[in-house]
């Protein structure tokens, strides 16, 4: 069983005080924090082989080349790729959806087309599509959620139709926690000539992913949000789907032959990558799959379960406190308070150094949905402990109180 | 730092009793203010007499404790005043919320001195300053109008 | 005086052997080193601040969007930007240009409209072009690059007519070093009616530069080629034309309002960075510009005419060597051996530890306009001292021995 | 790890000496092929007689001293040889440059030992294989072709 304690002392921003207490981090969706492992890798490779990758004839270019690639091949093994030539690095999440966007949908979207997303994206898989629907003429097409917090899989096929040419959604979601039946719904879209995008931003930090058994025809993920640094995020894609879209920027390292007026371009995955990559957050991405790895992704997502069902129970009793999102959930649970603005609990809990979201978490069709402006939200990692379900617990009992002074 | 100092009781019955809270019909002015890091969303309406002077005010939208409360005591300080006093408030207002001013100007029972407990919440002082940016915006844009109308 | 020695003792790297041989890094156009204070700002900033910018309502996240927007100012202040709000951070040199061709090009250009490039451009300065210029039907239009490897200014005149809409150049040729007269040319394209960007990857790193002074509408470079980390770069952009241009990619924080089926988006310079940026990268890059602030600009660019005047005298004494390039250049010198061939250099100087680069340095178009497939190119940075000068060119005399055992 | 070992006298030989360097009109096999990571640039030419084998070869194309020697001595050696021998050939060459294979095989006096040195410089094994790819994906197009033209 996993041991919070233990990876602690691998997380030294987690013995830091906030306004005089002990740091209760819980805003892991948003971005986790990062093991001395990773920080240390990103230091080695700068202080001993730092080159820029490809085309370098030196020994310190081809070091920094090999780190570079056994990364991606690191990344493929761990979502189930088939190869790694489906692995592009991207900034992030969001860049990897803008990528398929961009140069998948413009090459294949036509007036009259058909999208269909989901009323729980966030908004990096649903702006993107709007830009390119608007462009290219096409409609978009949503999947409501229920009330428990869930998707109908059934509405899929009532969507579907011979215009569908993407279904994009949420693996899990940000905000519910939901974890949507994605295996069954590419099925569905694939029966109906449809390409499916999987938004696996919440999914591959916290529980084992198999992209091959998903058959997700494109899959986006964020480094930052699974122990790596920022500026490094995943595009899987099929690789036969990848070879026959156009580049989506260009530069440096994409190209093979250069004319004035015209080019061609290299191989995938590097067709994707223009210009000088995010090397060394590459190499950082790569230690905290690695320590990942020697966790286990299958007891990552038993700690995670085990702390958000302590979690949910807890603030379920917490009188007038409403919890939204289904049982079966990741390790986020966003909430309301009656009488408490999201931002003041936020507030108020930072006080107590326990850290917090509120907002729209860059879902706000979501929260037009859920009939709220806001919600607070704690989300869950490996570094959390029982003891700070505690703490946060306490701490909402505080904002009731300063809330209750006045009526 | 204590939380007290933030939540008092004046903030805390403003954002739970606010005053000239609700839409106004035909208004001189309405201008709409976000506070982008939190989603805070605000209209002010006012209504400008024939002296230039603010005769009605009213705010609606959504937002914290801080946030509403601060528009809930702005409608009721700037009901009576000519544009250019408003305006001059205004500025005075943000001087002290964002600490380049002194609270205690405003005398001891001034509520407004309510507010004085942001200051030590940076991330809260653009929920403190939505009403009133937006209000100064709002005045803005009238002035420009009229005088676009007279030219 | 600058004095390269010291600097030295602040790059650990430098002190590594390659081959058995001390480390002669002669590729810092390519990318650069970084320095212990960068790296250890990375480090400090994830193991005390980290938390994703913007949004958030607590301790952790204030700290951190402090740190970040602090560094869009440093960056300001630095290349003497009027104001924060026109600096926008994107990964690289690369995407900064692809930004422009993407939401300026594709909102400005029509069918027959002109863009004038160089034949001296790099890829990152081509292709984005060549992409936007046949999906809306423009011409590109290119300077010639004349026998001293320079521009020749009055040409521009000829190229600009009413049909302009941008000229894009490079301000220092990461090929030949050559200085390119942008404020100059900057002023002829606006007479004409056109906007100027401005490739400043080789320019920003090495000697003052003034974004206003110049005039320039865009200018874009990199933080890796700058003593900064991977996966920053910098997009600096006139606030009033970057004001009036559409979003680049879509997503978190670049959007106002999201519904559905539209949206409006957030004021600038975040309009244009959606999803979670590189913070980290950021903070280094701040780290990398105080750096390179207390050495002062004035004196980097002394120290590099000296060791670049050395150089280009001791190569120049080599027999059968032609170095390419004017006299006032930046810190690069490319080369051609008789009867060697520039990957062959690189590896035989690889083997006494001098790291050279060797290929067509993303620049293929200037490679047929110099008649060679490739170059040799040795490039200098702060950390490079004169006695290096002296080992690259023993290596050189050893490639000729090589090559001349056999007829 | 010595130079010599790389620039021996054999590949500087046919670097500076390259057999059957040149183009060839109407041949069986055309095939370019690029090295990425250098810029190398090569075309193979093959006729291909009526019993299956390799009557004519040449290549042009630029590229440096290892991958201009190693496809001098590649076209001497494939010569003569049926598309099977010369694929099976190429297979065993390519496991010996990427160090899967034992150069001893080739016994001690065969001119193509002089690529031995190339395993040592991971860099440039690319630039010893690239006619050989380049080879080998021409055959495997021409008997696509050839299976295409059938059906
Ligand atoms: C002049 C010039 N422009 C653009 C680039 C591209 O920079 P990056 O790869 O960081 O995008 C480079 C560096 O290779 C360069 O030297
Ligand atoms: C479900 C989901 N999708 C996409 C994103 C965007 O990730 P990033 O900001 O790293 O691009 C996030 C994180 O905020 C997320 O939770």
């Amino acid at each position: 069983m996993l041991d919070p304690h233990r990876i602690r002392t691998d997380f030294p921003i987690l013995s830091r005080e906030v306004n005089g207490k002990p740091l209760v981090y819980l805003d892991s969706t948003a971005t986790t924090q990062k093991p001395t492992a990773v920080l240390e890798a990103m230091r080695k490779y700068y202080e001993r082989s730092n080159a820029n990758v490809h085309r370098g004839a030196y020994t310190l270019a081809q070091e920094a080349t090999e780190a570079y690639e056994e990364t991606r091949s690191k990344v493929a093994r761990f979502i189930h790729a088939p190869s790694d030539s489906g692995v592009i690095f991207t900034r992030n999440t969001t860049e990897a959806i803008n990528l398929v966007a961009q140069a998948w949908g413009r090459a294949n979207l036509h007036a009259g087309d058909e999208i269909i997303l989901t009323e729980m994206e966030h908004h990096s898989n649903l702006i993107p599509w709007q830009m390119v629907a608007r462009e290219r003429g096409a409609v978009l097409k949503f999947l409501h959620v229920m009330d428990d917090g869930t998707l109908d899989v059934g509405e899929v096929d009532t969507l579907l139709s011979d215009r569908t040419k993407l279904v994009g959604l949420v693996h899990v979601s940000n905000v519910l926690g939901t974890i949507n039946p994605v295996k069954e719904i590419a099925k569905r879209a694939h029966a109906a000539g449809a390409r499916i995008l999987v938004d696996g931003a919440q999914s591959v930090p916290h529980m084992p992913v198999d992209v091959k058994d998903i058959d997700c025809d494109f899959f986006a993920f964020s480094g930052h949000k699974m122990l790596g640094p920022t500026g490094i995020g995943v595009l899987y894609g099929k690789p036969k789907i990848l070879d026959a879209m156009p580049p989506f920027l260009g530069g440096g390292e994409m190209i093979r032959e250069v004319q004035l007026d015209w080019s061609t371009y290299n191989d995938i995955p590097w067709k994707f990558e223009a210009g000088t990559p995010n090397i060394g957050g590459a190499i950082g991405l790569g230690a905290a799959i690695d320590y990942l790895d020697a966790v286990g992704m299958g007891e990552v997502r038993a700690h995670e379960e085990r702390i958000t069902a302590k979690a949910l129970a807890a603030l379920r009793d917490i009188e007038g406190l409403e919890v939204f999102g289904p049982e079966v959930r990741g390790g986020v649970v966003s909430f309301a308070m009656r009488g408490a603005h999201p931002h003041d609990i936020a507030t108020i809990l930072d006080q107590d150094g326990v850290e917090i979201r509120a907002g729209h978490h860059c879902a706000q069709p979501l929260m037009r949905r859920l009939n709220v402006v806001a919600t607070a939200r704690a989300s869950f990692y490996i570094y959390n402990t029982e003891s700070e379900i505690e703490v946060l617990v306490e701490s909402l009992k505080k904002v009731k109180e300063v809330f209750a002074r006045v009526s | 730092m204590s939380l007290d100092e933030l939540y008092g009781e004046i903030i805390l019955d403003h954002y739970k009793n606010p005053r000239n809270a609700g839409e106004m019909e035909d208004p001189s002015i309405k201008s709409q203010g976000f506070n982008q890091s939190c989603g805070d969303d605000i209209t002010i309406f006012v209504r400008v007499d024939e002296n230039g002077r603010i005769s009605g005010i009213r705010f609606s939208g959504h937002g914290c404790a801080i946030s509403q409360s601060s528009a809930s005591m702005m409608t009721e300080r700037m009901r009576g005043k000519t544009l250019e006093e408003a305006e001059e408030f205004i500025s005075r207002m943000r001087k002290m919320l964002t600490g380049g001013g002194d609270f205690s100007e405003l005398g001891e029972y001034d509520e407004l001195s309510a507010l004085r407990g942001v200051t030590k919440f940076p991330m809260r002082v653009k929920c403190a300053s939505l009403a009133w940016t937006t209000l100064e915006t709002g005045i803005e844009e009238f002035r420009g109008e009229g005088r676009a109308n007279r030219t």
